[in-house]
């Protein structure tokens, strides 16, 4: 049996069944003990004071961000390619947990930015790209919404999604380009003397991971429910015609 | 409750969003899987 | 005539989110003009009064045509000419059916896309005071070019080149209010100016609509 | 019901027909027949009231008629049921399902407009006449798309529920409809080349 | 395929003026923003490179619904998809008549309608420079855009909020070079890469534009 | 010439016809029957390309054949004579105005397209298909809002020259065309409520 079997949407929804309240208490678990700890359990940091809490939240939030979308665009390539019905719906029900991310990622950015730089919004290159990000979601999103039959929409988004990701890249240097901005570099390289120091560093991959858990777990609790709609519209499709 | 200082408002305005988002995906996605669920069960007979 | 709104409203919704649609666009116009002018935060905060009203005028204006134009293909608008409510309704009904759906949403978000724009705080609730009682405006003078332009198939130019210098004045008194209380000054005088001119136009603006109407349905 | 006395009409202000004259009672049809292009859609217009005639007299009780054009107004976003239950609100009618069932569209009730063929399409084009309520039809090609079946229906529905409450219509067409009813063929009609009132007549 | 450019270009012209409309809304918007900003000379000297870009882009988008959505109304586009021309070529052909009708109006006029704004002497010929070569980029990805939504009947909206993020980085550039020869800077870079984008694009969308033509017809 | 073995076609993912088998060869004509909605369109737009189909084979000589709609493609801008110019060009053949005459559009030839009747529309839409020179025409109701006298025009012309220039044609229709040619009903050929490949398939 090949791997993409488990494509085909009843193998899909037999072995996520069991799968999904695992994916869900691992977020859970690790959601609490991460952010308990970065909340309660960590020092001020001498520069940002308390501010720092917030990176808990950010950073896992902006990871997954960008990575709902590349898990999207993946999907969508797969689907061109392969056309395993899963993973269409699987792109279709990421986006809104991308969107989800990305406005948690700017909303907690901007709340930081105001004791940070000032302002709560500047047109710092990192920021910037995120907002289009956002509105590539959105785009994707109103795509999906607007057509009625569900394999031409399937098709047009993944051509759109694949044309986005290129034009995203783009925009990133583009942006780059335009204005040096405010934002920190990477801090999560393997590089130690970039990193954070540990005290915040440990805390955090705690959340990322439970950031990843939830992702996966919504992603799959959503494309089951993707499927389960495909397959009330095939019966009602089916007993019209009976 | 950890001492957050003169940033307590935005550290904990910051928690209480991003809470709200997760509950808002989480929730909408728990409660339209169970609505879709019952309906399959329903049609399924 | 309720019947007719809530078919427009429900149509708008049905269409894929008509609702959202207007204000994804003015929130992208918003985003736009930082890439075009440059992020610097005092330029910005000093044009975004101007730009916020020019951007709600730009997103009302690019929803104009549908309000006549997917009725008159499919032959609605014949019908509904010859059924028993008068065109004027249908028209007032039409502006209200676009300003719902693309001119309230703005008036909800211009505080967020106001903060993009480094619009200084004090202006916010003028802001959305000058946007509600301007809004309408554009909506109802947009469906009178709307209703002149219907069925020339000449998509939205002709029709925002019909409809833009009409809403110069609500967009001078908007802006106004606007840049005024930006400046701490008070901005009394161009609201009330530009509630005036929407009250003016739903007042008068229907008859020249249904007139436009009846031309062109001949 | 409906008195037209020497009337003339034109298109795009060249006159197309004149001297057109027709009486049609309380449960009575009248076909209008003529090559295409003689102005029979010009006709149904003038009568529907969406252009004036340029002279001649039309007589008909107010807010009692109704017309279908080439194209039927049907929105293809909303369903079946929902395009019918609008245009009865428009014209204050209750809406009966029934209906549904003289147009055959029981089936479709739920289906969006959008993703129907082109002949049950033209049945809800059609349904709707049965919705509104009014006396007075003026229909355009009622029975483009449709199937003999549906065709027979469609006359079936004129003569058993619209003629015998007492409606009177106007129909432009083509084709045979199965009904036995008095024709009008419009070539005699057709506008002379120096035919009077077009709107270029002021630079003759 | 010169038949259909040629078709598409009488098209525009018979439709009232196709190449002077598109122009006539560069030229409102940049008349609508002093009203909205204020008509301070050092202000508007300062926002002119990206008001002028920005316009540009609305006045490309607002009449990319019309590329492809009247051929499929009237069944033309059927037609043509069922004919000898690959639909890749149907899609470069509406494109660059889309560029002809919209595009090069706009270059020529840009001098003047900088004038009005204020922009600096020296950055004229870098304005007209890089709206020549970056507003062909803005065609061939709206076609694109207008290729996945044909069909579709949500007017521009949706059609606007598909294609705008995908023209950041064409107005970055265009606007950053206009920005930097009005500041005495040597612009070459961004004019290159805007010409770079306007090539790839021109290369590659096609394809991108013909699938979703391919799907939208099924 | 055209061939059709054991074919299914599909409307937005949903079985519409299966096991069609039919052949037509050269100078012939297949008539397609069936009440509104059995998947006429569907099953033209299916031979003529426009949409996949589900399974079996259609047998065709490669860029031979040529589709006209429901919609006919008429610029409304544009004058008869440029939009069948138009058309010519793309197809690369010369445009000889006799076509003008089998149609009876000599008198319309300067005409802007869109101050047609519906007729006079239809009858422009169908003189696209003596330009383009195709020998395999694929035609859905071609004949709607057309005169008795210009049907006759039409399938004059289709037996006159397309025919007997070794030209062959599947034509859906409801009306009587006055050509004896074979017929096909397509309703014994509808989908089984239960026919697989429709785009659901995997979720049942
Ligand atoms: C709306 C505003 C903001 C947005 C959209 C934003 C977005 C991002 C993104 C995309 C990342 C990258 C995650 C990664 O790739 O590793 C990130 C990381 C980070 N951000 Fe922000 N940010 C915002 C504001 C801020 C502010 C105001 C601060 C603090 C002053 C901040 C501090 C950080 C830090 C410390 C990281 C981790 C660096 C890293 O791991 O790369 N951000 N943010
Ligand atoms: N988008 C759609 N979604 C679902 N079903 C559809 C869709 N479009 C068409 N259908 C159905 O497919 C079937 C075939 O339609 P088709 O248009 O091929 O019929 P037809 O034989 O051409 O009918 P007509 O004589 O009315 O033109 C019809 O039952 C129709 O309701
Ligand atoms: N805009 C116009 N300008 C000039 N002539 C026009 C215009 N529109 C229609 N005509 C002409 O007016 C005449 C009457 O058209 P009308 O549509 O009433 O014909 P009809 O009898 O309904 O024909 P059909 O059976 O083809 O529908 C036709 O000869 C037509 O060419
Ligand atoms: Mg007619
Ligand atoms: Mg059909």
């Amino acid at each position: 049996m090949s791997l993409w079997e488990y494509a085909n949407p009843r193998k899909f929804m037999a072995w996520t069944a069991p799968v999904l309240p695992w994916a869900f208490g691992l977020a859970a678990v690790s959601l609490t003990v991460g952010l308990v700890w970065g909340f309660f359990f960590t020092p001020d940091d001498f520069r940002q004071g308390s501010t720092v809490k917030i990176i808990y939240l950010h950073v896992p939030a902006a990871l997954m961000a960008i990575n709902a979308w590349f898990m999207m665009l993946v999907a969508s390539v797969i689907w061109l390619v392969r056309r395993h019905h899963v993973s269409a719906l699987a792109a279709r029900a990421a986006a809104p947990v991308g969107i989800t991310m990305t406005l948690m990622a700017l909303f907690t950015g901007a709340v930081w930015g105001s004791p940070m730089w000032g302002t709560w919004w500047a047109w710092d290159p990192r920021l910037t790209s995120f907002l289009i990000l956002f509105l590539f979601y959105l785009g994707y999103v109103a795509l999906w919404e607007a057509i009625e039959d569900p394999d031409t929409a399937a098709d047009l988004t993944s051509v759109l999604c694949i044309v986005g990701s290129i034009f995203a890249v783009l925009s990133r240097y583009a942006v780059n380009f335009w204005n040096q901005g405010l934002h920190q570099g990477a801090s999560l390289s393997l590089d130690a003397e970039e990193n954070v120091a540990d005290v915040f560093w440990f805390p955090l991959l705690v959340c990322i991971a439970g950031f990843v858990a939830l992702f996966v777990a919504l992603v799959l609790l959503r494309t089951r429910t993707e499927i389960r709609l495909r397959r009330i519209r095939a019966l009602d499709a089916r007993s019209a015609r009976a | 409750m950890p001492d957050l200082g003169t940033y307590a408002t935005e550290v904990l305005s910051a928690y209480a969003v991003s809470f709200v988002l997760l509950v808002a995906i989480v929730g909408l996605s728990w409660r339209r899987a169970r609505r879709v669920k019952r309906e399959l069960e329903q049609r399924d007979g | 005539m309720i019947a007719l709104l809530r078919r427009d409203l429900q149509l708008a919704v049905r269409a894929g989110g008509g609702f959202g649609l207007g204000l994804a666009f003015f929130l992208i116009v918003i985003v736009l003009v930082p890439f075009g002018v440059g992020p610097e935060q005092t330029v910005l905060a000093r044009i975004a009064p101007g730009i916020l009203w020019v951007a709600a005028l730009l997103s009302a204006l690019l929803s104009l045509d549908r309000i006549f134009a997917l009725d008159a293909e499919d032959g609605s608008l014949a019908l509904l000419a010859t059924a028993p409510i008068p065109l004027e309704g249908v028209a007032v009904v039409k502006a209200a059916a676009h300003w719902l759906t693309s001119g309230l949403p703005l008036v909800l978000a211009a505080p967020v896309l106001g903060a993009m724009l480094s619009l200084p705080p004090p202006a916010y609730a003028t802001l959305v005071l000058s946007l509600l009682v301007g809004t309408p405006a554009l909506s109802m003078i947009g469906t009178f070019g709307a209703a002149l332009t219907v069925g020339l198939r000449r998509g939205g130019l002709l029709l925002s080149l019909l409809v833009l210098p009409l809403y110069v004045p609500t967009l001078i008194f908007g802006a106004e209010a606007v840049r005024r209380a930006a400046d701490g000054l008070p901005a009394t005088a161009p609201l009330i100016l530009t509630a005036a001119i929407s009250a003016g136009t739903f007042a008068l603006m229907p008859f020249a609509a249904a007139a436009g109407l009846r031309v062109n349905l001949r | 019901m409906l008195a037209v006395r020497d009337l003339a009409c034109a298109r795009s202000g060249v006159p197309v027909l004149e001297r057109v004259t027709f009486k049609v009672g309380p449960g009575e049809v009248l076909i209008l027949r003529g090559p295409n292009g003689v102005g029979k859609t010009t006709l149904l217009r003038t009568l529907a009231g969406l252009q004036p005639a340029l002279s001649g007299e039309i007589d008909l009780p107010d807010g009692e008629s109704a017309y279908a054009s080439h194209a039927d107004g049907v929105k293809a976003a909303l369903t079946v049921t929902e395009n019918l239950m609008f245009w009865a609100k428009v014209y204050q009618r209750p809406f009966a399902p029934d209906v549904l069932h003289a147009f055959d569209l029981t089936d479709l009730a739920e289906r969006a407009a959008g993703t129907l063929s082109a002949g049950q399409k033209r049945r809800l084009g059609l349904a709707r006449l049965g919705v509104i309520g009014r006396k007075v039809l003026f229909l355009d090609e009622p029975t483009v798309s449709l199937d003999a079946f549906s065709v027979r229906m469609f006359a079936d529905w004129l003569r058993d529920t619209h003629l015998t409450a007492g409606g009177c219509a106007v129909i432009a067409t083509h084709i045979d409809l199965g009904l036995d009813v008095p024709e009008l063929d419009l070539t005699p009609f057709k506008a002379a080349w120096d035919a009077t009132g077009g709107s270029d007549e002021a630079f003759l």
